[in-house]
């Protein structure tokens, strides 16, 4: 089954649109269409991929300065890790030959059978395939790096690289090929636009039992109960890392609509990015209005995780609903955000940046929040809540015994004194910024 | 010959250094320090966590001075930095042996 | 009126090409046309979007690192209520049924007409509803931007917020409503394409205004005359702030073509590309050159200032001068900036980023010098005067009421010791920069 | 004769597909192709545009903190410097009436002729003229940014920026001229559709005998032989310009097919897509593998350096190869980078960021490798081997003259306490940190 | 009264301000030196090249005290920062003439 | 014992530290400081206005020595820092009632 299966499951708008007669005339033609829905994935495809460097900036401003390098280390290993893993192996599993639960095993090659040597043969309703392919390699990375983000500062490079691989090769395309590569779950009528669960919570949900499996910074949580702060570095870098996310998210969730050789469908994109953007500015103000009404100031890092809550709350449906219902949905992920990231530390789960919260408690809320906006009542909310159910715990499942078993082969974290130098100087051997830091 | 060295609030320091200047003081040397004392950190929250910041931002100064400039610098880094609130800071007085200016190799009072 | 009358006051040349008749067989089919210029809004648009991250770096790097985390906070803070306020009140104020004066009261929605259950039916001349309305959006948070550069490092950060709201929410789309919603300036033929007076003037205008109300910071200006220059903490990020909004410039001159459904928009967007990178690269040549000379050394910051002074006077008329009036526009747009910069120290306007140079000067410079660009003479001169009279009179009086009001109310500055400490302790309660700040 | 040359010279596929007949009723039409093919230059243009910041954070990140602030304004200024050069000059010198070995000396300006007042009537091979100057600005940009690495943190910037003028307006656009002119490399067969050697190589070399003429910082090695390492003072910016030079390279290398108004053109886009971010992917995972097994570390900068190494690797021909051989080709760049930058080191050749391993020596990999995934054997390899030495050769005569003439005049490098005090304050009179940098 | 200069590894600071706030001392100034002593620095590999690291990060600490708390003071910092391993850090003891509280103009032991 | 307090020119550093060890100084403790003095700090431009900056960066050396050491340390420090001109720093000389080393509890010059 092609991706072009991700389309099913979506709200009916978009589907509508592509298969409504259109009048002879006036309509663009299939070359063009084929052009124009290369390029959504193309254009769209490579402001997701500068989301590499959002979520990047975005941890190495929250880690402290000691492990800034292997910060930035593990960011543009997991991405390049990402796109060789989800060709050799990822995209085939997730895409080619779908039986229901798995595709199959096998090297992703490009091929456009409608590009003969007569010119253009398709109906218009297909892309290029590698266009595709990029736009769906840029998804893996991005769930790849949410589980940097939380397991920062402690975890060993190469062990974290081993699963991210495995992330990336097996775990992500199996569960995605339940979705969007057109197995159970999609026969089922599981509806997740543009991965709130299948993208967001799969990297949150190994995030946070990476978390739990290599335990917290040594500091960080007392035996007396008591939590220390480990405040980030550089926050204007986690701002910039916040702004390119965002930035990158008109891609993620526009690019999603999957064609534009359409008006209805360039009308849907546009509808797409309106929400998105009025889902993050909705988390942004209500994170700042609750920590000023919490804890009397504004706390930047939560205003920061807050447009990341909006962001991945409309991310399982950002074309059906109204502005209004946009916001609300960002705005109610803004605040869950700021509920749970007090919550993990209570639970002693220590998430540098706020991975979990952001990703996974937001995705949850935001493929539940389908069947507001999107509708379909008591019965899509049992087919949400099977699919967020199903892929959270395989991926629990999985990824647990890959941290486990990869953690135990390797090593899972450098020794205390390594940690407490830094990671930098441990894997690195050498320090972000050796001229700034002080020694503690 | 004595060497002092005074704990001062940072935002203290130019109006220091202007008035010490003022009076005669030719060299100084300044340290970014942290001190902890009867003025206790603030408490911060961080992402929901209340925490305590023990140590605070302090300047410290350090004067190579004659036995009768030191007791005049004493007074006057005394006045200026002075508000009558905790952590104003604090001077000390050490006796000095020898001084030394690198670039003459003149000793004792005239090295100041 | 619909904002396509924002085409009206342009020079004729993209006017006429839209208009006239194309032979049948070669010309884009109009639903194709529908794409485009929708697709030109959403990426014009997305990239004007990540100017957000731009005039935050550039304003994050020229502040002490005493004031990083608020400066952070109020940039995301303020793209963040532009993009709510906007929707919930701006844009129909500012292009819906404007009566001359001001729009309709009412939220915005999107509704796209044309598309139909029978496929696209318009003529090819309009675009996806959403597209424009993004488009807009981004262009009203970099006025915003503009504000909270000049006030950096003194004001208090909920008093800030509530003036962001109303500026974006009433006071810009009012005025707005004049030009670009087809008011009485666009009657009386004020001619500025993308904004020199209507975006960056107004933002200048506001800045100034709130930058002599709130006062300048403690310590800048000493009874004796003389001034206390307080060097920006991190010229890195202010000048990849720069480069960011150079590249988000692109949009914001390109997409305000409106269309790219013809050969002759796209080309028009193609000559604005160009106009706008040679006065941006002649405003750099010209500030380097004029530091050097007057100082002897190359000031960066006024560099930087110089590309942005090029950028804001060539965005009235990007379209129509060739690349060498573009060059003189630009480049005496840096020189203005080299020249107001101390001049503004003199009168004691404390303008921590190079605002009001930047924006108000080069905006004002910019709009009167459409008239060497796209001809017009004296006639249109006093046109042009008009309109930045008119502007500038309605943006200090109603901006200053609520700087006033608002800082009455809420209060607008933080007390002595908490500038002293930084606003990021009173305000954020968490330092920029953590590890690396020195005490002073 | 027309820019358009520069086809020639590449793979066959894109080519063909370009001159084979189209079925009537479903191929785009003429306008819509003029369109689609204006809007490659453009939207590839910009993100190419964005590389200079890439570039600018590159540098910065890699530099010692005194000389942080000068390394901002050599790069905003030689961007500026090459878009007024390549107007004036450059571009007419390369594309004007090229002979065989140069254009024509005179200033470019914009001129669209298939757009006329009765529409548009060209027949959709061609583009808006200033889209692809934008296009080509941006190239020389590139070269010009890759000698301010090599040679920083040691030369006066206005003997500098004199340099980079005759660079961009001189000696790039005469080289570039034998190839994508239309001059005698292109009919001799010469294969380099992006740039490897006419952009990378170029930069490359002007930078090796800048580096060699200026000679290296004071201190980096010592009379005994032993190397002093100066560690980069922000590494976490070197890794953002690393990503956004990632980001760039997309319309790096897809603008460069030249035209999207085929299905065809788009489909070969999207397989440059895919082959540049796995060549680069390549480049970081040899580079991490290798530092880890020859020094038992990650050396972050080494991966960033075999990113690019992978992404100039594959520059020079990132259509034809198969994914695997793209995998192979930029492989095989981040290994050499790994070897060839403490080999610089031994001959004294002080590169500050590694630019002549990363663009130099993967520059001529990377056209060698042409033969391998495009065919064309030992004849092919004598041709790109012609190429190379005879662009080498002009490159380092024609740099090496203006270095050392220029640097005679104007003066070569500040004094040594000028040096030792760092450029900030000697050159700029303003540090880049003013509150973080420790005194030594 | 003594001056003590402690020159201790970053990682001991906590436990030592803890512990000697608990034995009742009430101030203390800390600053972030580099030391080079016994322990020698590590070699690093920077982009292929060796090269070592002569100075290491370590914490002075600056405590003025009575004479007897002052032997108590040099007992906790031995104990707390003692681990054997070469680096510990020095303790030096000086003689000071005189303290002074700006806040209250007190000055000997009642400055402390 | 003495103890040694050095400020010098951060340029000298390297060249100060690699002749004291090579004459038998086995440790030294550094600090990055700000000094003023005869030489005055530069006049810059920023935006347009004039500032002066008038503490300029300096390095502080610091080293607790036996009698002969000590006065061996000063003429090294002297002979290397001197340039002869304004600025070369200051060398001053303390005395030291004890030393102790954590890492084994020995002190007096055993600790040096
Ligand atoms: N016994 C001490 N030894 C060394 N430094 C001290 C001592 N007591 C105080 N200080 C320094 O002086 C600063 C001010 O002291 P503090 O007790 O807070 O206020 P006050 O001097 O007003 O009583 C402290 O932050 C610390 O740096
Ligand atoms: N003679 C000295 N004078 C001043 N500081 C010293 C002296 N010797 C050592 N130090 C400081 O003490 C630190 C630890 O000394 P070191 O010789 O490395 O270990 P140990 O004290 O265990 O023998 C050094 O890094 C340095 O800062
Ligand atoms: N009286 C003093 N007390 C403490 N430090 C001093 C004193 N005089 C000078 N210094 C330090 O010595 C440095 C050099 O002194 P300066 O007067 O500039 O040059 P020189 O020693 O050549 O006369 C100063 O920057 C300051 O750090």
């Amino acid at each position: 089954m092609s991706p072009l299966s991700k389309l099913f499951g979506l709200g009916g708008v978009a589907l509508a649109a592509t298969i409504l007669p259109l009048p002879a005339m006036a309509a663009t033609d299939p070359e063009t269409a084929f052009i124009l829905n290369s390029l959504s994935f193309l254009l769209h495809g490579f402001i997701v991929m500068l989301m590499a460097a959002g979520f990047c900036m975005l941890e190495v401003g929250l880690v402290r300065s000691k492990n800034a390098t292997a910060q930035c280390a593990k960011n543009i290993g997991l991405y390049s890790i990402s796109g060789l893993l989800y060709w050799l192996i990822g995209y085939n599993l997730m895409y080619a030959d779908v039986g229901g639960y798995i595709g199959s095993l096998s090297i992703w090659s490009p091929s456009d059978p409608s590009i003969t040597d007569a010119g253009y043969t398709g109906d218009g309703t297909d892309y290029a395939a590698s266009s595709d392919w990029f736009f769906q390699m840029v998804f893996v990375a991005a769930a790849a790096s949410i589980v940097s983000g939380a397991v920062a500062e402690r975890v060993k490079l190469t062990t974290f690289f081993v699963v991210i691989a495995v992330l990336v090769g097996i775990i992500y395309p199996i569960q995605g090929s339940w979705t969007w590569g057109g197995g159970w779950l999609s026969e089922m009528g599981f509806s997740d636009f543009a991965g709130s669960t299948i993208v967001h919570s799969v990297g949150g949900w190994a995030a946070l039992t990476g978390a739990i499996i290599i335990g917290a910074r040594k500091g960080k949580y007392s035996d007396d109960g008591s939590i220390r702060p480990m405040p980030g570095s550089n926050l204007p870098l986690a701002t910039l890392g916040t702004f390119i996310l965002w930035f990158g998210w008109f891609g993620f969730n526009g690019g999603s609509q999957l064609a534009m050789g359409t008006a209805a469908d360039v009308a849907a994109i546009a509808n797409i990015y309106v929400n998105t953007n009025i889902a993050a500015a909705a988390g942004v103000v209500v994170a700042i209005v609750a920590t000023l009404v919490m804890y009397g100031k504004i706390d930047l890092t939560m205003a920061l995780n807050g447009a990341l809550g909006g962001l991945v709350s409309i991310t399982a449906e950002p074309l059906a609903p109204t502005p209004g219902i946009a916001a609300m949905i960002g705005g109610i992920g803004g605040f869950l955000v700021v509920l749970s990231v007090p919550l993990l530390d209570k639970l002693k789960v220590d998430d540098v940046v706020g991975a979990i919260p952001v990703h996974l408690v937001c995705g949850i809320w935001g493929t539940l929040a389908v069947v507001i906006s999107a509708g379909g009542g008591m019965g899509q909310l049992m087919v949400q809540a099977t699919g967020i159910v199903a892929i959270g715990a395989f991926v629990v499942v999985t990824s647990g015994v890959a941290w486990y078993a990869i953690g135990t082969a390797m090593g899972l974290r450098p020794d205390e004194e390594a940690e407490y130098d830094g990671l930098d100087v441990a894997e690195c051997g050498l320090e972000g910024y050796p001229e700034f830091t002080r020694s503690s | 010959m004595n060497y002092i060295i005074a704990i001062i609030q940072p935002s203290q320091l130019e109006a220091v250094q202007e008035k010490l200047t003022a009076a005669g003081v030719s060299g100084m040397t300044v340290t970014e320090v942290r001190g902890y004392g009867r003025q206790r950190g603030k408490t911060e929250i961080y992402r929901g966590t209340e925490y305590s910041i023990n140590f605070l931002p302090k300047i410290k100064l350090e004067l190579a001075l004659d036995d009768k400039a030191s007791a005049e610098a004493v007074d006057i880094i005394t006045e200026v930095c002075k508000s009558g609130r905790i952590g104003d800071g604090k001077i000390f007085t050490f006796p000095l042996t020898e001084a030394l200016r690198i670039r003459t190799g003149e000793t004792g009072s005239e090295a100041l």
